[in-house]
């Protein structure tokens, strides 16, 4: 009964403060001005000296392109800290089988090379339209996926060190030309502004091939190559 | 140009090294990781001599100025963190190739866990985004790189492998995400108010409005949490402590730092003309009753791991101090001083959980009750402690007394008579736990006969941090110095006394 | 050159401890540190001199002036004669090593606080040497060495911190640490009384002043001897060294101090004699009796914030006692380790006890002797006090008297064929130990030719001679009497009497017994006979005080070291720090 | 007040919500959801705020950070399944256990 209380009276504590910062932070919001520029203006000015015309691409892959390198890498730290704590024991997903669902695998067969293809096509878009390296990434990721979870055990046929070479090529692409432009132009990732849209399209295939390998590792617990599962290391299924 | 490249290679060279690392699948691992840290410790002479001569450097990644860009900035304080992280980084190195060879020959060793392989490119990769995160000019970039120090680090605590390992790991995960995303937010509200994320326009155009408070408090509070100062320290113990041996140096030591380092930044260069005295006041508070707290809990505990990782709460509160102190006359002495002990902390902390580590090999536990005797076996691991302790007590000569030097300088110089008295209480308690270890394993008990030989690395890398903390008590001239360039404007309201 | 010297005399105890580490067992490293302190002496030597180190600690000022080279005289001199002793006393031990590292850095951090002529070196050196003897302390592990040792760190660490907050706020005051200038402007600093209470409060525990003096007793008999007589006779010294470095002397009087000053050196001055001379370990006698001279010497520091102007005198009077007690002392503690070992002849007995005699009444003021000098002195300095003039009267000879009977306790306990001994008598002790004990008396014709002393104190003038003598007389005749009584008493008595020894330490044993027994460690301190009242208030403490403390601990530490209180903790920290900026 | 603030103050409701559950949800799997809402929060926020410009068409760079932004939530997310997977695997916990055992 007391134990009950103290929970009631923490709850309403904890609502209380928190409405209280919400209230706060929404009522600093609202006196915000209507309108403000922020950075929309500077970018479209420099927008020809980009290499892209899609303005967001542009301060991914240009403006802003050392934080996209940091986060391709935390990408890829998160796949290696997967392997770390499931990679010892377990090949991260269930069963992985020839599947009885006829369905599913027909499916699977009608959808992978679409699905591949609007990967290629969001990587190639992305220039000057939504798109790009990451949602070419996440397309082509889920179709990995999916295989997977039909049980089309492709990735027995990745080698140890395709996988790893798929998982950091994208960084390593990255760094490359980021330290190519530092000795051309003296700055890191600096692009000569006439080469800007073909080394930015360098970096995003293989970034794109790159997130995909680690949506896909991240989704089998680390790895990219899967196993196939011990019976007494069914147990884990239920989180 | 020179400095350039320092600055780029010191980001770099650990990430390359962390991708060769793993894509190779060397053998010969560790060799990398101590040709890493050769790099590193030549480059950081190279930056510090290099803004030492012609002060703050600021380079603009992909030739693209802030706001639109994101610079690298090196300044006096970044240039001291840089200097403290390939110290800690480099020994840190040396004695993580000595035990994880060790490790893999230790018959105790249970669980299958592939540590060697993994441990060095989580290490490399932490190294860089530390790096990065001390020479971001930009508070979008410094989230960024705060999370990549985040996830590495719960990788490596998850490296143990334990229960308690994991549950330490997970809390400390959702600390920092719940830190990370106030300060995200933070950054959200300063972005829509100023248009830009460079910390040197903010500092140029920020005002006292309510959103600028709500941005300050809600980025300051999230790092509050990741710095874990009291009392949001719950995480802090169990995740140091029950990390593996070369991993808690550098939690307690950099890491902290990290986010320390990034509330020093905001508060000092952006927030500082807005930011009413009181909001400084109240970290000041924290921070003193997180030394107290911290050091009766350090006593307290009969694990040597949790006892220092306690100290670490309380060392944590000590940074704090300047937040109050620097409000006041003799700001500068204070904030010389703070970040003098954030550099003093870090070698001296990583080295007594180096000591720990090392001696928990040896014994196979670090219960106090079975450290009995145990430094008349190990003499050169207990020196190095004792230096430790030293520092961390703020005893000459070391580089903790001049930092509290100046401190209790500030402090009394202001006429705060109770925080130079949390600051003198808390050195003897200090003294009590750092004693308590020192006197149990120099006592007369014969020391158990089922030990493991500790590698000769494991024993000197410790002694070696351990003497760069006395080092820096002796010669404070050039830190000092290195200080004053790119000091933050508090300097101006410096009055004679 | 000289500077040559000074850094040769820092780094070489530094240098030749780092090479211990190393490479242990070299003979020609073990006779190299014999002879680490000879450039102290040769720096004594030297003209006076000062440098400034602005790339140490805080811009440091080393050197040496008049008051410093005395007190780097005697201190080289004495831990010259240490190495020597301990080479011969420790040839057998397996540790020597761990000895001899400790010993070079309490050597280089000693040697430095004579140097030291700016606040933040001095503490940096003070501490050195301070924390390093901690390793000579506890050096033979015994679990009474343990105990000596932790209750040494705890008082020096404490008083460390009173220094450091001390000097910090003397910097505040004044805007230098160069001595110098610090102790003429701290006595115009409004805040002078807290300063000076902080340092001499800090500097009291090294000189073992009542009621700070817990650890003497108890590290003096724990460190082996050769340790023993350097702490005795040069590193207490230090203490007296930072009082006269911090005090305005001969400047202003300030009576606050001038009285507790002389208040706590007549009682430490009286009460450590008599408790001294229940000890039965000869090294507590000695130690006691240290304390008991230290207390001698607060009452001239007392005095000489008295009377400002006698300031040149009291000066003068202290260095010559420095020297004396420096030179006496750890010739007695030298004498414990000779007199215990095999006389290998009758005439090389009588010797010793001879040099063991002299060394002896030399503490006590025997007229011939560097005592009779020192004592002389200090009377001579510490007349016309006009408040406490009559009770120095006749306190002095009384010290005498009790100075007397301590140094007659500890022959008694030593006296060489008494028992059985053991060991060889190796030149390598003996040599300094007759060295110093013939200094004692040496070092008196000498300074009756140097002209900084004052003639008066050196005279050998009948009159004189009888003033010095007659409480020696009276002691050895009370002392006498004593045995005689002693031996015919029954033994049952003798058993009696036995449960009012004090133990070594006095007034710390019943505190660290309570920390003892509450750890719960097996630490036992049974041989320990408490007093009603101490045991009451230890029952309280272990029964009520500290389990409640505890419980409330846990308490809070469940309460607050939780996820739920964190999280809400969090966001009332934000809110909080919302208001506060917003209002 | 906009349709832009109206977005924003959503988010940051969505962000409030999200950390009730992080504090007060025990169950792991609810506590990684709570902290991916919060997440979202400041998503929202961001988004939100960028498309105040006067031309109509919105602020890139908040897009670009929100990417990023994604892409570490993304990652952390996994590294918090893979702790909690571990977790349960290890000793078949579910939740936190609420005494810190160190």
């Amino acid at each position: 009964m007391k134990e009950a209380w103290r929970g009631i009276t923490s709850m309403t504590i904890g609502g209380v403060l928190i409405a209280a910062l919400v209230g706060i932070v929404s009522y600093a919001i609202w006196t915000l001005p209507a309108q403000s520029v922020g950075l929309a203006d500077a970018a479209a000015a420099e927008l020809e000296r980009s290499g892209v015309s899609n303005p967001v691409t542009s301060v991914l892959l240009n403006y802003r392109a050392y934080d996209t390198l940091l986060e391709i890498t935390v990408l890829w730290l998160a796949v290696l800290a997967a392997m770390v704590l499931v990679g010892g024991w377990s090949t991260g997903v269930g069963q992985i089988s020839e599947t009885q669902n006829p369905v599913l695998r027909g499916l699977v067969r009608l959808l992978t090379p679409l699905m591949i293809l609007i990967s290629g096509y969001l990587l190639w878009v992305g220039g000057h339209a939504p798109g790009g390296a990451f949602q070419a990434g996440a397309v082509l990721g889920s179709a990995g996926v999916l295989l997977v979870l039909a049980g089309v055990d492709w990735t027995r046929k990745v080698p140890p060190w395709g996988e790893r070479v798929l998982l950091t090529m994208g960084l390593t692409t990255f760094m490359i030309v980021g330290l190519g432009d530092m000795l051309l132009q003296g700055v890191f990732l600096e692009y000569p502004p006439e080469y800007a849209k073909w080394l930015i399209l360098v970096i995003e295939a293989p970034s794109g091939l790159s997130i995909a390998a680690a949506l896909i590792a991240l989704f089998l617990g680390g790895r990219l190559r899967c196993r196939h599962m011990m019976s007494d290391q069914m147990s884990d299924e239920g989180v | 140009m020179d400095a350039e490249w320092a600055m780029t290679g010191l980001i770099m060279v650990p990430l390359a090294a962390a991708i060769v690392v793993y894509v190779t699948a060397t053998r010969f691992v560790a060799a990398w990781g101590v040709a890493v840290a050769m790099i590193q410790t030549g480059l950081t002479f190279w930056l510090t001599r290099s803004i030492l001569q012609s002060g703050p450097v600021q380079v603009p990644l992909g030739g693209w100025e802030a706001p639109l860009g994101i610079p690298l900035y090196a300044d006096g304080i970044s240039v001291l963190m840089l200097i403290m992280t390939t110290l800690v980084g480099a020994t840190s190195t040396c004695y993580a190739a000595a035990y994880f060879s060790a490790l893999q020959h230790d018959p105790r060793r249970s669980s299958s866990q592939p540590t060697i392989q993994t441990f060095w490119p989580l290490w490399l990769i932490l190294w860089s985004a530390l790096n990065a995160l001390f020479l971001s000019a930009d508070v979008f970039n410094l989230y960024v790189t705060l999370e990549l120090i985040t996830i590495s680090a719960v990788a490596l605590i998850g490296l143990a492998g334990k229960a308690q390992a994991l549950v330490a790991a997970i809390r400390y995960l959702f600390a920092a995400l719940m830190g990370s995303l106030f300060y995200l937010l933070g950054v959200a509200l300063l972005y829509s108010t100023y248009g830009t994320v460079s910390w040197h326009l903010l500092a140029e155009t920020v005002q006292a409005d309510v959103l600028t408070w709500c941005a300050a408090s809600l980025m300051i509070i999230g790092l509050l949490l990741k710095t874990a100062l009291f009392p949001l320290h719950f995480w802090l113990p169990a995740a140091h402590a029950n990390a593996p041996a070369p991993v808690s140096g550098l939690l307690s030591g950099l890491v902290l730092k990290a986010s320390f380092f990034m509330i020093l930044r905001l508060w000092f260069y952006v927030f500082h003309p807005v930011m009413p005295v009181s909001a400084g006041w109240m970290l000041s508070v924290l921070g003193s009753a997180a030394i107290l707290w911290g050091s009766i809990q350090a006593i307290r505990q009969q694990r040597v791991k949790l006892m220092i990782a306690y100290s670490t709460v309380a060392q944590v509160g000590y940074l704090f101090l300047v937040f109050g102190l620097a409000c006041e006359p003799m700001g500068m002495l204070a904030w010389r001083g703070t970040a003098y002990l954030a550099f003093a902390h870090a070698c001296a902390k990583a080295a007594a959980f180096m000591v720990a580590g090392s001696l928990m090999y040896m014994v196979g536990s670090d219960l106090l009750d079975r450290w009995e005797g145990i430094g008349r076996r190990e003499p050169k691991l207990i020196f190095a402690l004792a230096l430790a302790g030293v520092s961390l007590m703020g005893l000459p000569p070391s580089a903790g007394f001049i930092a509290k030097w100046l401190l209790l300088n500030a402090a009394i110089g202001n006429g705060r008579w109770e925080v130079a008295a949390v600051i003198v209480l808390g050195g003897l308690l200090a003294a009590v736990y750092m004693f308590r270890i020192i006197g149990v394993s120099l006592s007369s008990a014969v020391p158990m006969p089922e030990t493991m030989p500790i590698p000769r690395m494991m024993r000197w890398a410790p002694l070696v941090l351990a003497m760069v903390v006395i080092v820096g008590g002796i010669v404070t001239t050039e830190p000092i110095r290195l200080l004053e360039i790119g000091a933050p404007p508090i300097a101006a309201r410096e009055v004679a006394p | 050159m000289n500077q040559i010297l000074l850094w040769t005399m820092l780094v070489l105890p530094l240098l030749l401890a780092a090479l211990v580490v190393t490479r242990a067992d070299s003979p020609i490293l073990a006779r190299l540190i014999a002879w680490a302190a000879f450039p102290a002496v040769l720096l004594a030597l030297v003209p006076p001199f000062q440098i400034e180190v602005p790339w140490l600690l805080l811009d440091s000022r080393l050197g040496v002036d008049a008051m410093g080279r005395v007190f780097l005289g005697v201190t080289g001199a004495l831990w010259l004669a240490a190495g020597w002793y301990a080479n011969a006393y420790l040839a057998n031990d397996a540790r020597r090593h761990v000895f001899q590292f400790f010993f070079l850095l309490t050597m280089a951090g000693n040697l430095g606080v004579t140097v030291a002529q700016d606040g933040a070196s001095f503490l940096t050196f003070f501490t050195l040497m301070s924390l390093a003897a901690y390793g000579l302390i506890v050096h033979d592990h015994r679990a009474a060495s343990n105990r000596a040792g932790r209750v040494y760190l705890m008082m020096t660490i404490g008083g460390e911190m009173l220094l450091f907050m001390g000097l910090v706020m003397a910097f505040h005051e004044t805007g230098t640490l160069v001595f110098s200038d610090l102790s003429t402007k701290l006595a115009l600093s409004p805040l002078r009384d807290i300063v000076l209470g902080l340092l001499l409060a800090g500097f009291g525990v090294k000189l073992g002043v009542m009621p700070l003096h817990g650890w003497l007793p108890m590290a003096h008999p724990a460190a082996p001897t050769p340790a023993s007589a350097v702490l005795s006779g040069a590193m207490i010294k230090t203490g007296l060294l930072g009082c006269l470095r911090v005090l305005p002397l001969g400047m202003i009087a300030l009576p606050t101090w001038s009285d507790t000053c002389l208040f706590l050196g007549l009682l430490t001055c009286l009460l450590a004699a008599l408790i001294g001379m229940t000890q039965r370990n000869p090294k507590a006698v000695l130690a006691y009796s240290s304390v008991s001279q230290m207390g001698l010497v607060t009452v001239c520091l007392g005095a000489a914030l008295v009377k400002p102007q006698a300031w040149p005198v009291i000066g003068s009077a202290l260095m010559v006692w420095v020297v004396h007690h420096g030179v006496a002392k750890a010739a007695l503690f030298f004498g414990v380790g000779i007199a215990g070992t095999r006389m290998p002849t009758t005439a090389a007995r009588y010797l010793i006890t001879a040099g063991l005699v002299l060394a002896a009444l030399s503490l006590a003021g025997l007229p011939g002797t560097m005592g009779f000098a020192a004592k002389t002195a200090l009377k001579y300095s510490t007349a016309n006090l006009e408040s406490w003039n009559d009770m120095l009267a006749w306190l002095l000879p009384l010290t005498s008297v009790t100075t007397t009977l301590l140094v007659s306790r500890y022959l008694w306990l030593v006296w060489p064929g008494r028992h059985a001994g053991h060991g060889r008598l190796s030149p390598g002790m003996v040599i300094p130990w007759g060295g110093l004990s013939m200094t004692v008396v040496a070092g008196f014709f000498v300074m009756r030719w140097q002209t900084l002393v004052n003639p008066a104190w050196t005279t050998l003038a009948p009159s004189d001679l009888w003033i010095a003598a007659w409480p020696i007389l009276i002691a050895v005749a009370l002392a006498g009497t004593v045995i005689l009584v002693a031996r015919t008493l029954p033994t049952n008595l003798t058993a009696m009497l036995a449960a009012f020894r004090i133990p070594e330490g006095d007034l710390v044993i019943p505190l660290i017994a309570t920390i003892y027994r509450l750890r719960r460690r097996g630490y036992r301190v049974t041989a320990v006979q408490l007093p009603q009242r101490s045991r009451r208030l230890q029952h309280a403490l272990e029964e009520t005080v500290v389990p409640r403390l505890v419980q409330w601990l846990d308490r809070m530490t469940r309460s607050l070291e939780n996820d739920l209180t964190a999280g809400l903790l969090l966001v009332l920290l934000a809110v909080a720090m919302l208001l506060i900026s917003m209002t | 007040m906009t349709y832009a603030t109206l977005y924003a103050i959503c988010g940051v409701v969505l962000f409030g919500i999200g950390f009730y559950g992080t504090v007060f949800c025990r169950h792991l799997i609810r506590k990684v959801m709570a902290v991916n809402l919060m997440g979202a929060g400041v998503f929202l926020v961001m988004i939100a705020l960028a498309a105040r410009t006067p031309s109509g068409a919105p602020d890139p760079v908040p897009h670009a950070m929100v990417l990023t932004g994604i892409v570490v939530a993304v990652s952390a997310t996994a590294l918090m399944l893979a702790l909690i997977r571990r977790l349960h695997h290890q000793t078949g916990l579910t939740e936190l256990p609420e005494q810190m055992e160190h």
